[in-house]
């Protein structure tokens, strides 16, 4: 299609910012009411994506534009069943965190929403762009925005958090730019596809795990991977509710984005011979991340932990099928494997976003995340207990809602192909009941009543409308799944099938 | 003839409209929600037993099984179909199940009456109702665990569904993770089925090759080596089975259950749910049998004839009426298991089904004591008798079902267990596990008799054993269900008479529950002695129990006569210490591990270099000039600690005197200029 | 094209020069006139970047190879004119009060900036010492500008003193150079290195003279350790003066370095590459570390100034002129000044900015900067995110031109300390940001910006902003700039 | 006839007594004259190349005349930044001309 | 040994005991003369090299620059040049050894090296190359001495003038 879809869900939301910047900051009104119709615009036009997807095709609505001709550098923006799913939940997630956030964010609004527009854009730059350097400066570009988000709205300990994000992330990106150069020298082009056709290194296989482990840094800390998640907990617990929303729901998933966009076809041999570290470090960040949160009395915190474990499955369903490459009887379960990995960003997205809105509700009205302090709220804000109740089900991988499919297709299809990390993984999600039944349900909602909150409110009704639509994608994909797995199954084989 | 059987994919539905509705729209309607749940049990009853009696008169659906799809999920190049079917077992089910629900949740609108959380209530009971309708109807693997799991969670809210009592909110976390262990076991035979045969769906699975396939294949296991693949598989799936159906070691939930209103008890705790893991062993069984020889059977048998004796022994010394049936459901749950461990299918799933109509009674019948009673300690009831006549009767009726006393239901279910086991033993000799098998269930149903009869004194018999109790019949709404059930719980073992038997063998279409289930396998072939023997015992047991707490009933003040017992009574009041010993050995090490990590992120890995920032960063005083103090710790200090420390150092070149500035410059020279002299030499 | 037409900048600079002292005497007790002096001299410098523009892409030596017009010499002569310019425009109000010879401080940078232009050009070791030294002592009087505040001459006798020294080293350098070639032409000298007349022991003898020639290069660009000078020296010059010495001795003293070695050492590329790498790694180490302790901004940027000298000395230690690739390393360089140029100037601008206004330099003075001018804040966030090598902006564009440079040649060491060295460097450009938004202020008084300051800092900054998101013509200009005479 | 490496020798001589002094003199003074030995230095060497190695072109010659010329600026420069340190601290120490540190 | 030979170690043997005076000696002033010695004693040494007139040039600059010097000596002797003061600072040592081993090096590395041993006679009229030299190929390092000599002095004045 002619129509420049991705650049205009791209800059929409940049244009939106700047003209936010040029409204008067006394009109907070305006720029709210403003800033979330840009919101919207992107978001329609993902959906529009997503229905006009054809998902056998592979890369599609792509622009090529010479933007750097000196050095090869191309405006080159593509989509396929990997990142549509993930640009629309990005501007879903955007435009509800907005929408929240013209509730609960009281000082200095406009920038707060400058900043979160000009966040939108660069997650959708990363998601659209094929080029290294473009997908490069998207990438720094977001740390930015976030950085002030979590620096100015949020919480104690905010500017340690911002300045230990931003140097954690900035630490992974630099080591990738240099892995980027490398492939360009190696391959003498820029473009994402081209480059890994090319199959750089493919002569020197020391070179390429260099520079295999330098993208890797850079993505394993965005996950965040076990050794390098240390950055997380500070950071979602210091951030304002919508920037855990942003943060948990897709910044995360913009590393799990590059290792299945660049590092797997990038570098097919050395993910291959790497892929027991990789899946040992994945089943790691299952189990610790599960027992650590379980350790938790801190709501925020105990949820940030389990982004690690969830995003562990992720990561070995990625190893997964890293490990089988080349054995060519593997493909369905490396498939499924994959598929279980997308799906469970996609959910994880949702679900871990509805509920750091959810601890948002809670911490508005109580001020308080202390779990110990609360007790017997079930009786007091039904409604608000039923949702968490969902949110914290679908977390824990009940079958029926979404975040159970996810985890099924990652252990199918890692069990195929290495089932004692499976083995070891599946730990996880008993320790995930625990914490979510235990800690959270239990320890909240259960119990005799804490008299402390007799004049608790129940949800209000932006604080519904916010959460309604994460409610229903877990229902809805739980309930029927083909829904996304179609989409997410043919990029994912055709993906693999490339590395055949 | 078809369109008939598709209409099973709305068996599951009706309930769960039922569900959604009641939940988000009719919570304030008490009277709107209740009619809602009924109108969609009821249906579901409807449309059941329909496809059932009409699948009961259709072989080719008995044998073949007839599938109804419902979506496909696309695998890689493949895909994924997931849908719904009627078999024989199936059809079995799809009698009892609605039934049993239907009287429930009519007996619930009596029992609940004026609940705070009435409406929901019937919601979730509604969900539940879902899932063990879907459960039975599934026709994969996959489904099938998907349904077990939404019981599991309905089983957790409705054991904590009084959650303000903390230990009804404990008992509903302790059901939910007990059972969820199992389930991860369960889950990990699943993808090890699924990674091996490429498939979930049973008719696939069940297929020739799919079963010769896994008779060749092998799979290395750590520690045990390699082994062939269908006992693992079979075990592991026997994982599930063992958290769901309460078997040892993981029956520690299922008392604790019943913390939740007695119907929930009868419903998910006796009748239904628990008798899943049954089921699933059933429905897996051609798995468990492929390669008889193998551990899948015998561990299957050891896990059920054991729990069975054990949690009998354990009944014996409960004072909690509800307790009581609850360790009874433990230990005849093990009966089933045992039953299918040593092959005896029919008999398993036979013994399933009228358990399930005479438990569901004895508990709906504790239920209308509680209600009417107003306590559960049987130990404070008695002389209940005259009060609540219905009850009693149809107590009654359900205790000699269990007691397995002829002609009642029980006593034909068991006693073809009994017969298969012994038959087993004659072929395999005294040394193998059916022997053991009979003799443990044979000891069993001598206890079970006996602490039947103990419960029965005890609660009807006699005076009452505390002034301040006023207790009445319960209303019709209860009693209704009662007498229903009652009527099942006499009769139904009509239905699988063994054919060699005089007159009602051939009365009552020759076994006919053989003859819908069992097509596959051959009738147990009726055995005279072992049938006396249980009978036998049976009536032994009550009649122990009539000279314990019959003959001169328990006044008030008097302990329990089995005190005498001295420390075996305390051992098995305690039920031999199981829980303490978990919570001692798994739970709290568990929790005090991740708190142990905790610190661990917290000190170590959270902050590679807090150790060093504190040892470096003391020492260098000035640290919190250079940024403000919130800033101080973490990596970012550690950042700031070595790289202030070489700035330290280096300041102190910065002098402000000139003349050391041109000394270093000229000193860089002098070096240069010498490493270069030196450096080729 | 007729020796008149290239040397017209030159002359054009040096009119301006001599116009704006001349006039600043005529106009003597004529405050009034005064004010227009900046305005000669910013003329001045537009007429001579137009001039300069006319010049491209010649390719010719003049008045017997005393100096080049080549494309290099031209793009440096546009970063002189450039810095001056902006310069100029933030010391407009600088120095009102301050001193009162205001007019011949413009006329001396003018004349700095020629000097800026002829130490590109110069292709003859006396041309190179001369303008040197031109641009040295026109330096020292500039730091010493504010002769009744201590601070400023002490800077400058420091200055000076060091300054002094470093030339006399780098002249004895030289004149063995004479003494070994028999030439002080650039060309000639590698010519007779080329030839392979000189025994083994001559060649011994260039040694020292290297080492004393890279002594008086790194004092002018300030490299480690011949850097010291500059802290004291920037933190007492009067803040615009700081600006130009920040950006113009340096680019003089990198054009000076790279046409030096390039024409005229070639031959001993491995020695002097292996030399400038090590002290590229201790400048920006040494640089970033120490910037992190620095509470004065003035000073705190004086290091981050050395730290960047470092960065840019990658892509000249990974030279690499017969190449294919497109990363020869001195276009990294070139592009790297031109980035660098804006983003620094642009800070300091800020820094007068706020100076003028609060008479402070302390960084936590400027907590809550964000409420008392967002603007300035804004922009100056942005020209940091610069220097810390964010994308989309001119710092990024540098930085990897030079890490790929240093990739290109397998300095993977000299990458790697580079990036690591960008990460510490992000701390305290954040620290600075971190007070700016973060911290609130005590007084709430807004902080105004002359106008003249506001056109500086807003063309730095969108420069800035222009070169990292369309670098295109500016990496075709800076590619083409690499034609040295005689080299390529 | 002399040899030129005397020359050269002494020039050293005179550039490492000018360093000296440079390096270890506490007054401006002292250390501008330093600066003056280096210088004087320099010009021996380049004289006596020119004559030795290339007496018919003038290069190291002239360069001599150049750097005499330079000498006097930088000296006048020099003393006048001496004074005004003069003004300001009353003192020509150098070490004690050090408000400006770390 | 010849006669040049002799006046050179002579002439060169004083100069550089002058030089050590200067950067040795307590007193400013007597620096400043000793300076003074040395600069004629480099003017011999360009006699030897067959320079006179560029010997006239030194002796004119520099005694000029020194008497220079040698005002500000006294001007300032009140402070800096009182017998008492100590002259050197507290890195003298160091700074010693430094200047030690850089003559080393320096020296080690001239004598290595295979000079002509002789010079060969003038050929060109040295003073008129010069005077061409400066018109001509220097022209353009001429032009920039004369502007270096402007700017310093402009900036001379600037610095030191009184108000």
């Amino acid at each position: 299609m002619d129509f420049p879809i991705l650049t205009v869900i791209t800059f929409v939301p940049l244009l939106g910012s700047l003209i936010v910047l040029c409204m008067p900051k006394e009109r907070e009104r305006l720029i709210k009411q403003f800033s979330i119709a840009v919101s919207f615009i992107p978001l329609i036009l993902s959906i529009l994506l997503w229905v006009n997807l054809d998902k056998d095709a592979g890369i599609q609505f792509e622009e090529l534009v010479a933007w750097i001709p000196a050095i090869h550098v191309n405006y080159h923006v593509g989509a396929d069943g990997l990142s549509v799913p993930l640009i629309f939940l990005t501007a879903l997630l955007t435009t509800l965190s907005l929408f929240y956030s013209s509730f609960t964010i009281k000082n200095r609004v406009k920038e707060f929403f400058f900043l979160f527009l000009l966040l939108e854009m660069g997650m959708f730059g990363v998601f659209v762009s094929l080029d290294f350097v473009l997908f490069y400066v998207f990438w720094e570009i977001g740390l930015v925005p976030m950085y002030f988000l979590i620096g100015v709205w949020g919480g104690p300990r905010r500017e340690y958090a911002a300045i230990k994000f931003f140097l954690y992330t900035l630490v992974g990106s630099v080591a990738m730019l240099l892995a980027i150069i490398g492939i360009y020298l190696n391959t003498g082009t820029f473009d994402i596809i081209q480059a890994a056709a090319l199959r750089p290194f493919v002569e020197n296989f020391t070179l390429g795990a260099l520079a295999f482990w330098a993208i890797f840094l850079a993505f394993a800390i965005k996950v965040p991977m076990f050794p390098f998640h240390t950055w997380l907990p500070d950071a979602h617990v210091e951030a304002p509710t919508a920037g855990s929303v942003i943060l948990a729901g897709i910044l995360l998933k913009l590393g799990c984005y590059g290792f299945f966009r660049i590092l797997l076809p990038m570098f097919p041999e050395q993910f291959h011979y790497f892929a027991p570290v990789v899946a040992v470090l994945a089943v790691i960040s299952i189990v610790y991340g599960a027992m650590v949160s379980m350790a938790q009395w801190d709501l925020k915190k105990l949820i940030a932990y389990s982004s690690v474990s969830h995003m562990g499955y992720v990561m070995l369903g990625l190893a997964a099928a890293a490990f089988a490459l080349g054995s060519k009887d593997m493909l369905t379960s490396q498939a499924i494997a994959m598929n279980g990995a997308v799906f469970q960003m996609f959910n994880h997205g949702i679900i871990t976003g509805a509920l750091f809105f959810l601890v948002g509700v809670i911490y508005e009205r109580a001020h308080t995340r202390d779990l110990k302090a609360f007790g017997g709220l079930a009786s007091k804000v039904p409604y608000y207990y039923g949702i968490m109740l969902v949110a914290g089900l679908a977390s824990l991988g009940l079958p029926g809602l979404a975040g159970f499919w996810g985890e099924f297709f990652v252990f199918r299809g890692t069990f195929a192909i290495a089932p004692v990390y499976a083995a070891v993984g599946v730990i996880g999600i008993v320790f995930t009941a625990a914490y979510i039944l235990w800690k959270v349900i239990q320890h909240v909602f259960l119990g005799p009543f804490n008299e402390k909150w007799a004049d608790l409110r129940d949800m209000d009704t932006y604080e519904k409308i916010t959460l309604w639509p994460l409610v229903g994608f877990m229902v809805l994909f739980g309930l029927y799944p083909p829904l996304i797995v179609d989409t997410i199954n043919a990029a994912m084989t055709r993906l693999l099938s490339g590395l055949m | 003839m078809t369109e008939l059987f598709d209409w099973v994919r709305l068996i599951p539905l009706f309930p769960f409209l039922a569900f959604a509705i009641i939940l988000l729209f009719t919570q304030r309607n008490q009277k709107l929600s209740t009619y809602l749940a009924w109108v969609g049990i009821g249906l579901a009853w409807i449309l059941g037993w329909t496809i059932a009696f009409r699948a009961m008169a259709d072989p080719h659906v008995l044998e073949e099984g007839f599938r109804a799809p419902i979506f496909a999920i696309p695998t890689g190049r493949g895909l994924l179909e997931l849908g719904f079917q009627v078999d024989a077992l199936t059809t079995a089910m799809l009698f009892m199940v609605p039934f049993v629900c239907l009287m429930i949740f009519i007996y619930s609108k009596g029992y609940m009456h004026g609940d705070p959380r009435y409406s929901r209530f019937f919601a979730y009971v509604s969900l539940f109702a879902t899932g063990m309708l879907g459960l039975i109807v599934s026709d994969n693997l996959l489904l099938l665990y998907i349904f077990w799991e939404v019981m599991g969670l309905c089983s957790y809210l409705l054991i904590g569904f009084w959650f303000e009592k903390p230990s009804a909110m404990k008992a509903g976390l302790k059901a939910f993770i007990t059972t969820r262990i199992g389930d991860v076991i369960m889950f990990l035979g699943m993808l090890l089925l699924y990674s091996t045969t490429g498939t979930l769906s049973f008719h696939e699975i069940f297929s020739e090759e799919t079963l010769h396939f896994l008779k060749e294949t092998m799979v290395w296991v750590p520690l045990v080596g390699t082994v062939p693949v269908a006992p693992v598989i079979a075990i592991l799936l026997f994982g599930g089975a063992v958290g769901k159906s309460a078997q040892f070691p993981l029956h520690v939930w299922l008392p604790d259950a019943m913390e939740g209103p007695t119907p929930v008890s009868a419903l998910i705790h006796a009748a239904t749910m628990v008798s899943a893991g049954v089921y699933l062993v059933a429905r897996m069984f051609p798995i468990f049998a492929l390669l008889p020889e193998t551990a899948s059977m015998s561990v299957v048998a050891f896990i059920g004839g054991f729990t069975a004796l054990f949690a009998a022994t354990i009944a014996l010394a409960q004072d909690d009426i509800k307790r009581v049936l609850a360790y009874s459901t433990i230990s005849q749950l093990g009966y089933m298991i045992a039953a299918l461990g040593v092959g005896a299918y029919v008999a398993a799933t036979f013994h399933l089904i009228t358990h399930a109509f005479f438990k569901a009674l004895l508990f709906l019948g504790s239920g209308s004591v509680i209600h009417g009673a107003g306590t559960q300690d049987m130990m404070e009831m008695g002389g209940l008798r005259k009060k609540m006549p219905i009850t009693f009767w149809t107590f009654l009726v359900g205790m000699l079902a269990l007691a397995g006393v002829p002609p009642f239901a029980g006593f034909w279910s068991k006693d073809e267990i009994l017969a298969h086991a012994f038959e087993e033993f004659l072929h395999k000799g005294v040394a193998s596990w059916p022997f053991f098998v009979w003799l443990v269930l044979s000891l069993g149903a001598l206890l079970t008799a006996f602490y039947m009869a103990r419960q029965v004194f005890l609660t009807f018999y006699g005076e009452t054993r505390s002034h301040h109790m006023h207790a009445h019949e319960s209303p019709k709404v209860m009693t209704y269900p009662l007498i229903a059930l009652a009527v099942f719980a006499a009769l139904l073992g009509f239905a699988g008479v063994p054919e060699e038997f005089p007159v009602l063998g051939p009365l009552f279409g020759h076994n006919f529950f053989h003859h819908v289930v069992g097509h596959a396998y051959p009738a147990t072939p009726l055995n005279w002695g072992v049938m006396g023997l249980s009978v036998l015992l049976a009536l032994t047991g009550l009649f122990l129990g009539w000279v314990v707490y019959g003959r001169n009933p328990l006044k008030h003040g008097q302990p329990d006569p089995l005190t005498k017992l001295g420390p075996m009574y305390t051992l098995l009041r305690n039920k031999y210490y199981i829980d303490e010993f978990y919570s001692k050995v798994i739970v709290r090490p568990a929790v005090a591990l991740a708190t142990l990590l905790f610190r661990f992120d917290n000190s170590w890995v959270v902050d590679p270099f807090v150790n060093l920032v504190g040892k470096v960063g003391v020492w260098l005083s000035d640290l919190g000039r250079i940024f403000d103090l919130n800033i101080i710790d973490g990596i970012v200090n550690g950042v700031a600690a070595v790289t202030a420390w070489f700035g330290k150092i280096l300041r102190l070149t910065q002098t402000g005197k000139a003349q050391n500035y041109l000394l270093v410059a000229v000193l860089t020279v002098l070096l240069l200029l010498g490493l270069y002299l030196y450096l080729p030499m | 094209m007729n020796l008149l037409g290239l040397l017209s900048p030159e002359l054009i600079l040096l009119a301006t020069g001599l116009v704006v002292l001349f006039l600043d005497m005529a106009f003597h007790g004529k405050q009034g006139r005064r004010e227009w002096l900046p305005f000669v001299a910013i003329a001045g410098l537009v007429v001579f970047l137009i001039a300069t523009s006319f010049l491209w892409g010649a390719h010719e030596s003049l008045l017997s190879d005393m100096m080049a017009v080549d494309s290099f010499a031209l793009f440096f002569k546009v970063v002189a004119g450039l810095a001056t310019l902006l310069v100029i425009l933030a010391s407009w109000d600088y120095f009102r009060g301050k001193t009162p010879y205001e007019g011949e401080f413009y006329a001396l940078l003018v004349l700095a900036a020629l000097a800026i232009t002829l130490a590109a050009a110069s292709t003859d070791l006396i041309m190179v010492y001369l303008s040197m030294e031109f641009l040295s002592i026109g330096s020292y009087i500039l730091v010493g500008y504010l002769r009744d505040d201590p601070k400023s001459n002490e800077g400058a006798i420091k200055y000076f003193l060091y300054g002094a020294v470093a030339s006399g080293i780098m002249l004895y350098g030289m004149s063995l150079v004479y003494g070994v070639t028999g030439t002080t032409n650039l060309a000639q000298i590698a010519a007779t290195f080329a030839a392979g007349k000189l025994t083994g022991e001559m060649l011994w003898l260039m040694l020292p003279a290297l080492i004393m020639l890279l002594a008086g290069f790194g004092f002018k660009i300030a490299l480690v350790p011949f850097h010291q000078w500059s802290p004291d020296a920037y933190e007492g010059a009067p803040t615009p003066v700081t600006a130009f010495l920040s950006v113009g001795p340096k680019a003089a003293g990198f054009a000076i370095l790279m046409r030096v070695f390039l024409a005229a050492f070639p031959a001993f590329q491995l020695d002097w590459a292996a030399v400038l790498a090590a002290i590229s790694m201790i400048t920006m180490t040494l640089g970033n570390v120490v910037a992190l302790k620095q509470t004065n901004i003035k000073r705190m940027l004086a290091y981050s100034s050395i730290a960047h000298a470092g960065y840019i000395l990658i892509g000249f230690a990974s030279v690499a002129l017969d190449s294919p690739s497109l990363f020869n390393g001195v276009n990294g360089v070139l592009l790297y000044l031109l980035g660098y140029l804006f983003s620094n100037v642009g800070i300091f601008v800020a820094v007068i900015a706020f100076e003028n206004a609060t008479g402070s330099n302390q960084i936590p003075d400027y907590a809550g900067l964000i409420k008392r001018s967002p603007w300035l804040a804004g922009t100056l966030f942005v020209l940091l995110l610069s220097l810390t090598g964010i994308p989309a902006t001119a710092g990024f564009l540098g930085k990897f031109f030079v890490f790929a440079a240093a990739i290109n040649m397998q300095f993977y060491v000299l990458a790697l300390v580079g990036i690591v060295n960008s990460v510490v460097a992000a701390f305290y450009y954040l620290n600075v940001a971190r007070y700016m938004f973060f911290v609130p202020s005590e007084q709430e008084s807004r902080v105004v910006i002359a106008p003249a300051l506001a056109v500086a800092l807003g063309v730095a900054t969108v420069a800035t902003l222009v070169i990292g998101l369309y670098p295109q013509p500016f990496i075709e200009f800076a590619n083409q700039s690499v034609r040295l005479l005689g080299v390529f | 006839m002399i040899p030129l490496s005397w020359f050269l020798i002494l020039g050293a001589a005179l550039f490492c007594i000018g360093m000296y002094g440079v390096l270890s003199r506490r007054n401006a003074i002292g250390i501008l004259m330093g600066v003056e030995l280096i210088l004087n230095a320099v010009n021996v060497n380049l004289i006596a190349f020119w004559r030795y190695r290339t007496p018919d072109h003038l290069t190291g010659l002239v360069f001599a005349v150049f750097v005499m010329a330079i000498a006097a600026a930088e000296a006048a420069v020099g003393l006048a930044l001496i004074i005004a340190i003069y003004r300001t601290r009353n003192t020509v120490i150098v070490e004690d001309v050090d408000l400006l540190k770390m | 040994m010849s006669l040049p030979q002799i006046v050179f170690l002579a002439v060169g043997l004083i100069t550089l005991g002058a030089a050590v005076a200067v950067v040795t000696s307590r007193n400013v002033l007597h620096s400043a003369f000793l300076l003074a010695l040395t600069f004629f004693g480099v003017a011999v040494l360009y006699v030897l090299l067959d320079t006179p007139y560029l010997a006239a040039a030194q002796v004119l600059v520099y005694i000029g620059a020194v008497s220079v010097l040698i005002i500000f000596a006294i001007m300032l002797s009140r402070k800096v040049a009182a017998p008492d003061l100590v002259q050197r600072n507290s890195q003298w040592l160091l700074a010693l050894i430094v200047a030690v081993l850089l003559f080393g090096a320096l020296a080690y590395l001239t004598l290595q090296a295979a000079w002509p041993a002789a010079k060969q006679a003038l050929g060109v009229d040295a003073i008129g190359g010069l005077g061409q030299a400066f018109v001509g190929t220097y022209a353009l390092p001429f032009e920039v001495v004369s502007v270096v000599l402007l700017v310093a002095l402009v900036g001379a004045i600037i610095i030191a003038r009184e108000r």
